[in-house]
């Protein structure tokens, strides 16, 4: 295995484009070095993008925030900025794995390493956030939720890479949260999670509202008639009962190891009741 | 005279009795005695037996007395954690 | 010189004091050397090569081709382990669980082994070895390995303890029954009854250690292995047997231990370094993986347990019976057996009965995990009880002293009981503050009491005294838990020096006598025995000199307050010898003194605890969190206490892991899923509150100073303790372990009736 | 695969080493610098045992490749110390038996260390979130989280 640590964009593209065989991304290795240790990896190229200017770097813009592919977690939660407009996206990031974890890991890993239960990926999805790939032939944007396409699979092409991750400006009166089901307070893999957006006009009615589930699909499931259910009330209880119903409806999950399919469904439900009493707070409701 | 009690696993290997009487001071004079009438008693004894005086298990100290009235119990040899 | 072990009242200097452990400065400066962290040159790597399936005859292994492989010095399969066992069944289930023979019976039994120059040569040659399996019908489930149509995974093995005696082979190895009085004739006279079964999952140790040793033979039949282990000496006899060495020749060094809690009184991979050592002629450095360790150490048993118990309207249980089966893996121990032993210890019962049965599965041999088989047994019958006193209307303290065993009960195991510590310890649950704290919403109650043996054992130890008058004290037991500070506090307070003085170190097996393995909680007890009775020797000698410096009868000098005193007056005014004076004048006084001590410790004395638990249940989730927690615990006396708190905390640790979140999970094809930390879930530090603990001091008659084992009983009463209080908070009682989310959530729901 | 030199800073020092592509940094510090205080629990960043401060983040060195810490500066347990005065830290946990066997304490060590330095005076529960990433199996983590705010204050009572 080859060890690459590129300067430029250009440099990593064609690095990753001229790899015969598998070649990956190293910007916080917790998920690329854990699959390193079992007997059956190999990999011509790993190509190390914390070398390349910008990529640890929060840019705010007036109408976004553009968070370089390689800003660890922790990171996030030290920019008040984005902590102010997107608590939800924040406190997902901030639920992967431990302090240890948080000081490595970043969302651009987590979207590429393509687990059903990533953390941060449903909270950037309901934040509508964008995905923006650098390639061999220049860079293009797409929704985040383009990224993934089954567990460990993405939709990226050879030679391209994540540089960064786009979240639109959240506007006034909107809110989002991020609510995850594990069984112990820290260090566990989703067994439920689920990411609210949500925006009001002046007096709490929802004007709009996004709700993405992970762990209960191969990919992030985007819950449309959920959202449907909630917009044009102010989050009373039969708005949130008909939300949790649609969240649980949604939810297509397996069973394995670490939940069954009644069980997420059921809190499925519970959690997006809860995620999205408290973005209509954040949001300005009462 | 000392009365034994044999745990569960014992009793086919002396004509089924649960209990047993013999003359013994210490508990090496009690497993002796033991093995004479019963010779198949002796691979238990040796290799996982611990013995009860009293309420108190002991598995290696065979010189310790066994004061009149005791009550004497095999038990299997038993490992911890 | 026999060694009076009574127990004499008297109050302590040294013992009861919280000085800081002689090993700690290397544990937190990173100095401290445990198993994986010794090398010796030219050194080789090893990797096992493990089976991928759950149970599957060994058809044919070729080697060729690994062998090949550059940088590789040694593949060996079980043909380099020849049985020497010579019939002892014990024994050869060791021999087999390293190494393979004929079948492969657990998904990772190891089957061959590779040592090579470096990893990746080692890894290439594993995936080099051709095998071939035969693939066989397995069984995981203790229930369904009972079932008639179940695959026989041993047909040598019939059931014992079972007359007339079986003809067909069974997964039910032995069948171990205890009790006394007439149970059909007790349960006539009880107003209420309880039955009821349950379930306990199979869990692992979770020693943040890996296994790891380093084995060196030599041509000339020594050799010499560092490893962590609960117990070096016993590793050199069972090594020495499988691999034909002499006992004198083998050397094995204790490393630091990286925790055990039993799960290293066992070798696993040890005998596989030292044969491929001996095959390559050079050192060989095995160290196991996460993996590794969960796939193929020694968990505890998974068991199925039935319990009916019924009790009079006066709250006096008239009769009360379990049927336990318990899993042992693929060979057969006593697990069950003292399952049926200890479910009933805490009571004092007129009819009682229990049958235990040993079933054999495709799962990893399976070792003592602190107090082994006690913690099952305990979340059955403590559950029952606690749902006996509610259906009674009776306060489940109450109810269970009411039922409580004391001095002359007769146990439910058989022996009449000594003085013991359960009462107090129920009377001191009875009027801590925590039993009348207010609760919040969705907040429970719950409590249970629990029993070990606790066992004592073959013991030496040498107390030197250097000529600067301080003491080096060599002790044969594995110090996992600040023993070398406690056995430093005893010898201090039997010679009447400061603590300071003394440095206890951990001796290797060639340069002290043979110890047994530090397990039933007999480290501190045992030791601290065998150190006392060092300690005295050394004392003689001390007189002696101190009668020769002065040239009076030895008769007329006694020792006080670390010094010897002239008895009297007759010989004027002499001033005290300390033992900084009698050192220094050793030489001319006949030489070095020391004291050593070769004894049995026996007598320890069994032990009880009782356990408090506030829970909250989320009801619309299903998942427990940990409020408070409460250990009350007999220690007999607490040498150093704050090593004492931390076995009744790390224990209760373990516990609430067990109850909440642990468990092996198989899936259908026999193969372990969750072989790895992270989703073996262990409590992390946010997942508990601060673990109160209070320290009952009844003295244990067979004891210098009154001392008791503490280690294990902390982890007997956690199961029930949080299923009572999860019972009490979300009104469900879970009768499966773990209380996962999930099964909590699927309780409340069938009890909603949706 | 041939070797990758790296120049590096551990505890103040310059470091110089040669190692593989896919060698983490954890196996840097074992086998090859011989700082063993680091301890392997498990290789895939879920018990903190080996945990290291890389530029200032505790992390896991069993997640970070050896490769990786060109120019970056490391600490380890071994450097915690300063000459043979134990950190306040240190000091605290050997005081309060926040230790057993042992094998996690470096690890415990060096993420107290970086939450002190980002946080001085914690609440219990902000430790026992902080400190989530390394297990103990021994203690019921109750000495360690009150060592940890027992450090905090006479780390305080000395800045103030």
């Amino acid at each position: 295995m080859r060890y690459e640590r590129p300067e430029t964009i250009q440099d990593a593209t064609a690095l990753l484009a001229g790899a015969r065989d598998k070649a990956f991304v190293l910007a916080g290795g917790t998920d690329l070095l854990v699959r390193m240790q079992s007997d059956d990896f190999d990999a011509e190229l790993v190509v190390d993008i914390k070398s390349i200017a910008g990529m640890g770097d929060i840019v705010r813009t007036p109408d976004a925030f553009i968070i370089g592919a390689a800003v660890p977690c922790a990171a996030l939660a030290e920019n008040e900025a984005l902590v102010a407009a997107w608590p939800g996206i924040v406190e997902a990031a901030n639920l992967i794995g431990s302090t240890q974890i948080q000081g490595r890991c970043t969302m651009s890993g987590n979207l590429c390493n393509a687990s059903p239960a990533a953390d941060s990926v449903p909270a950037l999805v309901a934040a509508s956030a964008q995905a923006k790939i650098a390639g061999p032939n220049g860079t293009r944007t797409v929704p985040v939720e383009q990224i993934p396409q089954g567990p460990g699979k993405t939709s990226l092409e050879k030679g391209e890479f994540i540089e960064a991750i786009v979240v639109p400006d959240a506007g006034a009166q909107a809110g989002d949260a991020y609510l995850r089901f594990t069984p112990r307070t820290e260090m566990d893999i989703a067994v439920v999670g689920v990411g609210v957006c949500l925006a009001l006009d002046a007096e709490g009615v929802v004007q709009s509202a996004r709700l993405a589930l992970g762990a209960v699909g191969p990919t992030v499931v985007i819950a449309q008639d959920a959202s449907a259910s909630i917009i044009g009330t102010k989050l009373d209880d039969a708005a949130l009962d008909a939300f949790a119903a649609a969240a649980s409806a949604a939810s297509h999950p397996i069973d394995d190891k670490r939940g069954t399919v009644e069980f997420r469904k059921e809190v499925a439900g519970v959690l997006a009741r809860r995620a999205a009493r408290i973005a209509y707070t954040r949001a300005g409701g009462n | 005279m000392v009365e034994v009690t044999l745990w569960g696993g014992l009793v086919p290997l002396a004509d089924n009795q649960k209990t047993l009487t013999v003359e013994a001071g210490t508990i090496r004079d009690v497993l002796r005695a033991l093995q004479e009438r019963y010779p198949a008693l002796s691979g238990p004894i040796r290799n996982e037996v611990a013995v009860v005086v009293d309420g108190v298990v002991y598995r290696n100290d065979w010189s310790r007395e066994i004061p009149e009235g005791a009550e004497v119990f095999l038990m299997r040899r038993l490992a911890g954690g | 010189m026999s060694f009076d072990a009574a127990y004499q009242s008297q109050k302590f200097k040294s013992v009861g004091s919280r000085p800081l452990r002689p090993d700690g400065v290397d544990k937190v400066t990173g100095r401290a050397r445990y198993g994986a962290d010794f090398n010796m040159p030219g050194q080789l790597v090893a990797r096992v090569l493990r089976s991928p399936h759950a149970h599957a005859r060994i058809v044919s292994i070729d080697t060729a081709r690994a062998e090949a492989v550059k940088g590789v010095k040694a593949v060996v399969t079980a043909a380099d382990l020849p049985d020497l066992t010579n019939g002892d069944g014990a024994l050869f289930a060791v021999l087999d669980n390293c190494m393979a023979r004929t079948k492969a019976l657990y998904d990772g039994h190891a089957v061959a082994a590779v040592a090579a120059i470096d990893e990746k040569s080692a890894k290439a040659a594993l995936k080099l070895i051709d095998i071939e399996y035969e693939v066989l019908p397995h069984v995981v489930d203790v229930d369904a390995a009972t079932r008639a149509d179940a695959p026989i995974l041993n047909d040598t093995v019939f059931t014992s303890g079972v007359t007339p005696a079986p003809d067909k082979p069974s997964n039910v190895a032995n069948r171990s029954e205890f009790g006394h009085g007439d149970v059909d004739a007790g349960f006539e006279q009880a107003d209420f009854i309880v039955e009821r079964s349950y379930k306990t999952e199979q869990t692992h140790q979770g020693y943040i250690e890996p296994h790891a040793c380093v084995a060196n033979c030599n041509s000339d039949g020594t050799a010499e292995l560092w490893v962590c282990t609960q117990g070096h000496f016993v590793y050199r006899q069972t090594c020495a047997d499988l691999l034909g060495l002499e006992v004198s020749k083998l050397r094995v060094t204790s490393s630091e231990i990286g925790g055990g809690f039993g799960g290293k009184t066992h070798v696993w991979a040890e005998p596989v370094a030292l044969a491929l050592s001996r095959k390559a002629g050079r050192p060989v450095k095995l160290v196991m993986s996460r993996e590794e360790v969960f796939r193929a150490s020694g968990p505890t048993s998974a068991t199925s347990i039935d319990v009916k118990i019924g009790a009079r309207k006066d709250g006096k249980i008239t009769a009360a019976t379990a049927t336990l089966r318990y899993t042992s893996g693929p060979y057969a121990d006593m697990w069950a057996e003292l399952g049926a032993m200890t479910s009933f210890a805490c009571y004092d019962l007129a009819n009682v009965k229990t049958v235990g049965f040993e079933v054999i599965v495709n799962r990893p041999k399976v070792a003592a995990y602190r107090a082994p088989s006690a913690p099952m047994a305990a979340f059955a019958v403590e559950s029952a009880i606690d749902e006996l006193a509610h259906k009674i209307g009776m306060d489940a303290v109450a109810f269970r002293i009411k039922n409580a065993a004391r001095e002359g009960s007769k146990s439910s195991y058989g022996p009449v009981y000594g003085p013991i510590g359960i009462g107090p310890t129920l009377e001191a649950a009875q009027s801590h503050p925590h039993m009348s704290a207010p609760l919040g919403e969705n907040q429970g109650r719950g409590m249970a009491c629990g029993f070990w043996f606790n066992f004592g054992g073959q013991t030496c130890s040498d107390l030197n005294i250097n000529a600067d008058g301080t003491v080096t004290l060599a002790v044969g037991t594995v110090d996992v838990g600040g023993s070398r500070a406690s056995l430093s506090l005893i010898a201090a307070e039997e010679l009447g020096i400061d603590y300071q003085d003394v440095k206890a170190v951990i001796a290797d097996t060639a340069t002290l006598g043979y110890n047994d393995m530090t397990d039933g909680s007999r480290g501190t007890f045992s030791t601290s025995m065998a150190t006392i009775s060092a300690a005295r020797n050394a004392i003689e000698t001390m007189r002696a000199r101190a009668a020769l410096t002065w040239d009076i009868p030895v008769d007329d000098v006694f020792w006080e307050d670390g010094h010897a005193k002239a008895m009297g007056t007759k010989y004027g005014n002499l001033a005290p010898l300390s033992v900084k004076d009698i050192a220094a004048e050793a030489g001319n006084t006949g030489g070095p003194i020391a004291g050593h001590s070769e004894m049995v410790a026996d007598g320890a004395g069994v032990s009880f605890a009782t356990h408090i638990c506030d829970v909250e249940v989320d009801p619309e989730t299903g998942s427990t969190r940990i409020v408070r927690y409460t250990v009350i615990q007999d220690a007999g006396k607490a040498v150093h206490p704050s090593y004492v708190e931390g076995q009744y905390q790390g224990g209760a640790a373990q516990g609430i892991g067990w109850a909440l979140n642990e468990e092996y999970i198989y899936g259908e094809d026999g193969r372990l899923q969750n072989p790895g930390f992270l989703d073996y879930r262990i409590p992390v530090c946010s997942d508990l509150p601060m673990i109160d603990t209070q320290i009952l001091e009844i003295p244990n008659p067979n004891h210098p100073y009154g001392v008791r084992g503490v280690g294990e009983t902390s982890i007997v009463p956690p199961l029930a303790a949080i299923a009572n209080a999860v019972s009490n908070a979300a009104g469900v009682r879970m009768s499966h372990i773990p209380m996962s989310p999930p099964r909590i959530l699927a309780a409340l729901n069938a009890e909603k009736g949706k | 695969m041939s070797s990758i030199a790296v120049s590096t800073t551990i505890n103040g020092d310059d470091v110089e080493y040669l190692c593989q592509a896919d060698e983490t940094l954890l196996d840097v510090l074992r086998n090859r610098l011989g700082l063993m205080g680091a301890k392997e629990g498990c290789g895939t960043g879920d018990c903190g045992a080996c945990s290291a401060i890389v530029d200032g983040r505790v992390v896991c060195s069993c997640l970070v490749l050896g490769a990786e810490a060109q120019g970056r500066t490391i600490e380890t347990i071994e450097g915690m110390a300063n000459g043979s005065e134990l950190h306040p830290l240190q000091r605290k946990f050997i005081e309060h038996a926040a230790l057993q066997c042992g094998i996690c304490t470096p690890g415990f060590l060096m993420a107290a260390k970086a939450l002190l330095d980002v946080n001085s005076s914690p609440t219990e529960e902000e430790i026992r979130y902080w400190l989530a990433g390394n297990l103990c199996r021994c203690t019921g983590y109750d000495k360690i989280v009150r060592a940890v705010q027992d450090a905090a204050q006479e780390m305080q009572g000395e800045r103030a």
